[in-house]
């Protein structure tokens, strides 16, 4: 049995607040909301801003030249004109369903244009400016949204993983591919050497794996970015479900960097990432960036947005539009002629078109789709199970065609 | 009674179970529901559309974005004395959680000889039809029927939708609670006033004597247009809805294939090692002197859940369970 | 051939995965070890003992605690080319890593249409017997039988053992390896130069023609000396070890039970909505004709694992198996 | 197709480094070397070093009786003896396993008796010393180690729940049940509102629960004491493979306080812990308390620690022995006189002899605990499978008794 005599304390509240840093004596209200300022703030790191005006940075700068940011202007044109056409497939019945980046063109395309032809991604399922950086045409993107398959691209050959629908699986997978990149002996170069990159949403920091991630990418130190896109929803949860305080701010936890990013600024998100990958190459990683931007469009064409946050929020982020404070920015600067601006919309129509013919085209898969590569190493199981089947299907047409 | 004064009325499986978990809230103030996008948004299927609205958001709140989390605070809740409702977005979304729910919640009981009471019902909608994306269509109710501790049931029907949602609410121990997603919008009638049969407990849905098909959630209304399919060629089928999948009450099976000598078991789930095993191992155990043909089971296939365009071939349907009525009749 | 030369030795289960994984490991320098504890300590079984230090650290790591990062990071390994092998270090706790296994091991080769191959062999010591605290007993092979994607298999001697673990990281498939762990100390004698059956095949260890009983893993040791007991009363038991849980090898299984008429199926996991179930679910339909009794199934219960100083009573053991053997007789 | 031109960057990996605050150019070695500095440092929280010598602390302090010095002091004792005996019951064949608590009675009582009567305590399964606090005699615990039960005592009325060995289990346990002390409104004054402690070990910190309990836990405010005893090792892995910086850092990324204590310092260790409940008792929760402490004995009675770990670190720890630190210190400052040591030390044999007594007589349970209370309400298949298993059992007992 314990003594029953329990000694009493003199350390009051305040004066242990100080060792947290705190000397004042707030109320608990105070310091969680205190904890719970997560806006925008001087910690945002910024080149280009929402007025389309350049700002310079003391620690990141990026020497760009007027056809560099063109190119960039040109991929997030396009990619947000390949999204809107899809959402519009979707519409029409053409895609069962659409994850619109809306409103992300420039975090993705920012750290896609970051990697080199060496480095590796492992995106989760909205990534499709990361996708078109590798060089995946988005038409390859619409089988998963129809039905089709779950993914058609080589991730090998593409060096873009297949899209993973389960919240911050992908970060486990990024941070074993980087451990191999280690053991492979493939760091130590910032320019030759290999990195990974990992994109992942506010939610998704909130999944057990996400950590598991962080704790292995630390450990074995791992050349990985983990590339938080903060769209400040997770379906209808907003921020403050997953977090108290900004989330780059969970790397200083297992002692590895973190930085946030405009995530609406292509040229700062650009810059960052080269940053981080190029520490990861050399060996410094993992390194977290946290880009903020924000889900412009509805979660996926199922979602209702309307039902849990207000229009004045998107009108706000409307005046940060990555895509247009690009265009003012080149056209103010006289960095880009009208022709530059027609040819790359015109070059969007094509894009839609083609988009919209390779969908309408797209060929069902037959039953043996079912069956087919369950295993790499062929199971009895599932090959009598398709005979079977595929005997008993082919019976209908015998019978003229239909089922009953 | 007249038209006015009924008090049936018409309503969709999501509003069987909205109504139910209100009736549940508004019974029992230690009822709390939890999840993903359930406050404001409703879920995503709506099922608990207004609830937050009007039990506040102490009573019905969004959680972060983790599942293990959502069943380990759900452990810790009932610890407290509350009695969570976890909701669970969709069935490939389950397995975050799988290790709370096989390793805690299924033993706790047990763990403290009955010093803990785990009164959490977990809401997951499941199987496929729905033309979705990956891990959005799964069938995961044998993993949790072979786990000792817990309880199973599977609605089918607006009307036990609406019972069975409130029965498991009651249940003093963890029900694991499947919605058939692609139901949830089919009407039936409900008469509040009329008592629902016990949660634990196995229906016949419709009485025949050629053969007897036992079913579970989705798969019910597929059986049930086979069965009156079948009727047009002179054949008498016996539908049981299951409805409870762990403990199984099997006993209604018994006797119906003891008249009926066949047994055709259904499910969308992969076959093996799954709930259809089970109930085909046991009739043929109980029944062994009066199959007439070996129980015979139509499932989906042992492959994962394939890209949707597939999923009318994957998914049993009417043709394949008369397939197997006609395959049953030829022994 | 002098007993000098002779390349036969003793071996007990644990040296024999030990030696199996050193010459896999010999083979092809892309084969990996990881899990908890596995390095200095070789495993709280002493499995990989050894192996650290003749292949280094590189190749032979301890991982932070946590079951999903050990197959999270083994599935992105696997994609860079390695072929990981996992240890899991007891049954209890693969839980935690069941959403990396079910919803991406188990899947990405069918996610990428095989573009990608995941060879990754999860190694699992499984079952009770060996007076354990909880969690430390547990029979999952079931819920991964269940799943398809996944390979299974089971040894049950120290033969098969050494032959079983090498094949299972040679497949191009994830392979969850289960190792009987209350079978790990005992021996046999291991011929390196004999080649081994291919590793999803069951085998017929015992001929009779009384009755058959299939079985896996650590009740195969049991069963065959309920066989030697029943011997002496004039039964003649047909044993089969089911060695491959997923793909299931039934083919002998049918083979035998068209002979002996009789099937027993013993397993120590739970029963419901099992691999015993499946086995005699399906042997009751494939051998309807020859069955003279039904299919009896000697399991653990459906039941939380026991407190240990009740496994003796939750386990199946000889006694239960005869039992059985004289009610399967008494058709 | 993206656009090939890919602008270039001017931030160096020097500038860059700037940004987390670090000057120089460290090599990739260095930093993470830096980042790996976890031994004891400033930021250990100490008020009697291992040589006895009482220190203050300009923010915590300790007003303490010798009474209850020495009640303190009673407690380890006797918590380590009946831990000793433990191991040795085990190692005469009266328990399976035992998994001792040697080096860890600081952190376990200090936190232990820092808890109020209305604290709730959710434990990992070494924390005999907690148990003692809360009136779970030592007996109790005998019944997990031989086989009888899983956890014997009640969890509602000791206010301490059971022990739980899947790691990192009971953080989200202890995260519900303090969402629920909120809930009930029970927050609010520092001593008389409510709160929860969650124990768990250094290694349990690289499961994805611990994570989502601190993601939980910021999220709801909750209550929560999160007390980690870092006893430097789980089974045979060193710290280095769970993380790179303290722990206590960790909890910086969610926005709650983290603070690091001697846990081999009792009076350091009651009083942060007990600020750490005020804290959460008035709203502030959660806070993350780290013990660093050792594990001077075994991971188990099953593991062989020579394996892996060198005596010499065993020979500097204890140095640093927790109880004997008191005991100088009681002795040094004239504070106890030789009959208390003598009674305690009589106390600890009488319990001692106890233990053991009670242990050789524990009765074995019978067949029909197997299924025992699996549900709240009966299933008819348990129930099945009960009578028929008991009756199989009876015909033995019928035949004379044995098996055959
Ligand atoms: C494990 C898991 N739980 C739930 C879901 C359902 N779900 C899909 S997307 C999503 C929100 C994700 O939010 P975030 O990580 O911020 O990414 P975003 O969609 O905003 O890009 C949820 C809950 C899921 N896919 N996986
Ligand atoms: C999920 C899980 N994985 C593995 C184990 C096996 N195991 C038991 S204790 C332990 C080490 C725990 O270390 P730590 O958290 O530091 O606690 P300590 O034992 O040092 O008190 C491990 C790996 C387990 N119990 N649970
Ligand atoms: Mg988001
Ligand atoms: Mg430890």
């Amino acid at each position: 049995m314990p003594s029953p005599d329990i000694p009493s304390s003199r350390s009051s509240p305040a004066a242990a607040h100080t060792v947290m840093g705190v000397d004042a004596q707030p109320s608990p209200q105070q310091v969680i909301a205190g904890l719970r300022a997560t806006g925008e703030g001087e910690d945002l790191f910024q080149l280009l801003t929402p007025e389309g005006e350049r700002v310079s940075h003391p620690q990141f700068d990026l020497e760009i030249s007027p056809a560099e940011l063109q190119s960039l202007y040109r991929d997030m044109v396009l990619v947000r004109r390949a999204d809107r056409e899809a959402n519009a497939l979707q519409r029409q019945g053409q895609l069962g369903l659409w994850v619109p980046l809306l409103g992300q063109e420039a975090a993705q395309i920012g750290a896609g244009r970051a990697m080199g032809p060496q480095d590796m991604a492992f995106p989760s399922y909205r990534e499709h400016g990361v996708a078109w950086c590798l060089g995946v045409d988005p038409t390859e993107l619409l089988g998963i949204f129809r039905g089709i398959d779950h993914g058609s691209w080589d991730p090998i050959s593409t060096r873009f993983a297949l899209y993973t629908i389960v919240i911050a699986n992908q970060c486990l997978h990024a941070t074993g591919y980087a451990m191999g990149q280690r053991l492979d002996g493939k760091i130590g170069d910032a320019e030759t050497g290999e990195a990974t990159i990992c994109f992942f949403g506010d939610g998704a920091t909130s999944q057990g794996d996400m950590h598991e991630a962080f704790v292995w990418a630390a450990v074995y130190d791992a050349p990985l970015v983990f590339f938080c896109q903060n769209n400040q929803w997770a379906i209808s949860a907003g921020l403050d479900r997953q977090t108290r305080v900004p989330l780059y701010r969970r790397s200083q936890g297992y002692g590895f960097p973190g930085i946030r990013v405009d995530g609406n600024d292509v040229l700062a998100t650009l810059a960052v990432t080269r940053w981080a990958l190029r520490e990861c190459r050399t060996g410094n990683g993992p390194v977290l960036v946290e880009a903020l931007t924000y889900r412009m469009d509805a979660h996926t064409t199922s979602d209702d947005p309307t039902r849990y946050r207000l229009d004045t929020e998107l009108e706000e982020w409307k005046l940060k539009d990555p895509v247009e404070r690009v265009r003012v920015h080149l056209v103010r600067e006289g960095l880009a002629k009208p022709e530059f601006f027609q040819g790359v919309a015109a070059e969007a129509d094509e894009l839609a078109v083609r988009l919209r013919d390779y969908c309408n085209s797209m060929p069902a898969p037959g039953p043996e789709r079912i069956f087919s590569e369950v295993y790499a190493e062929a199971s009895p199981q599932v090959d009598a199970q398709r005979d079977d089947y595929l005997a008993y299907h082919a019976s209908f047409a015998d019978q003229g065609g239909d089922h009953r | 009674m007249t038209a006015d004064t009924s008090p049936t009325q018409k309503i969709t499986m999501a509003k069987g179970l909205n109504q139910g978990l209100r009736a549940a809230m508004e019974a029992d103030p230690k009822v709390i529901v939890m999840g993903e996008d359930v406050g404001k948004l409703g879920g995503v299927f709506r099922i608990t559309d207004g609830l937050q609205k009007d039990f506040g958001e102490q009573r019905v709140f969004d959680t972060p974005l983790s599942e293990s989390g959502i069943i380990g605070t759900a452990v810790g809740l009932a610890v407290r004395g509350y009695r969570p409702v976890c909701e669970i977005q969709f069935d490939g979304f389950v397995f975050p959680g799988f290790d709370q729910i096989v390793s805690q919640l299924a033993k706790l009981h047990y763990r403290s000889q009955g010093k803990l009471l785990m009164p959490v019902v977990v809401r997951i909608p499941n199987g496929g039809g729905i033309g979705a994306v990956e891990h959005h269509s799964e069938s995961p109710e044998s993993y949790f029927a072979h786990t000792p501790g817990l309880k199973v049931v599977a609605c089918a029907n607006p009307v036990d939708a609406y019972w069975m949602i409130q029965q498991a609410i009651a249940c003093d121990d963890p029900v694991i609670f499947f919605e058939p997603k692609r139901r949830y919008w089919e009407k039936a009638e409900l008469d509040p006033t009329v008592s629902p049969p016990p949660l634990f407990t196995s229906r016949v849905l419709r009485t025949g004597t050629t053969a007897t098909i036992a079913t579970y959630g989705p798969m019910v209304r597929t059986v049930l247009d086979a069965a009156a399919a079948a009727e047009q060629d002179g054949c008498q089928l016996e539908v049981i809805d299951l409805r409870t999948l762990s403990p199984l009450d099997l006993a209604p099976v018994f006797d119906s294939v003891r008249r009926t000598g066949r047994l055709i078991c259904v499910s969308e789930a992969p076959s093996e090692a799954s709930l259809t095993a089970e109930v085909a191992a046991r009739v043929s155990q109980e029944c062994f002197y009066s199959l007439e043909a070996p129980v015979l089971r139509v499932t989906g296939f042992d492959t994962p859940y394939p890209p949707s365009k597939c999923e009318e071939d994957y998914l049993p349907d009417l043709d394949r369970v008369l397939d197997a009525v006609d395959r049953v009749l030829a022994y």
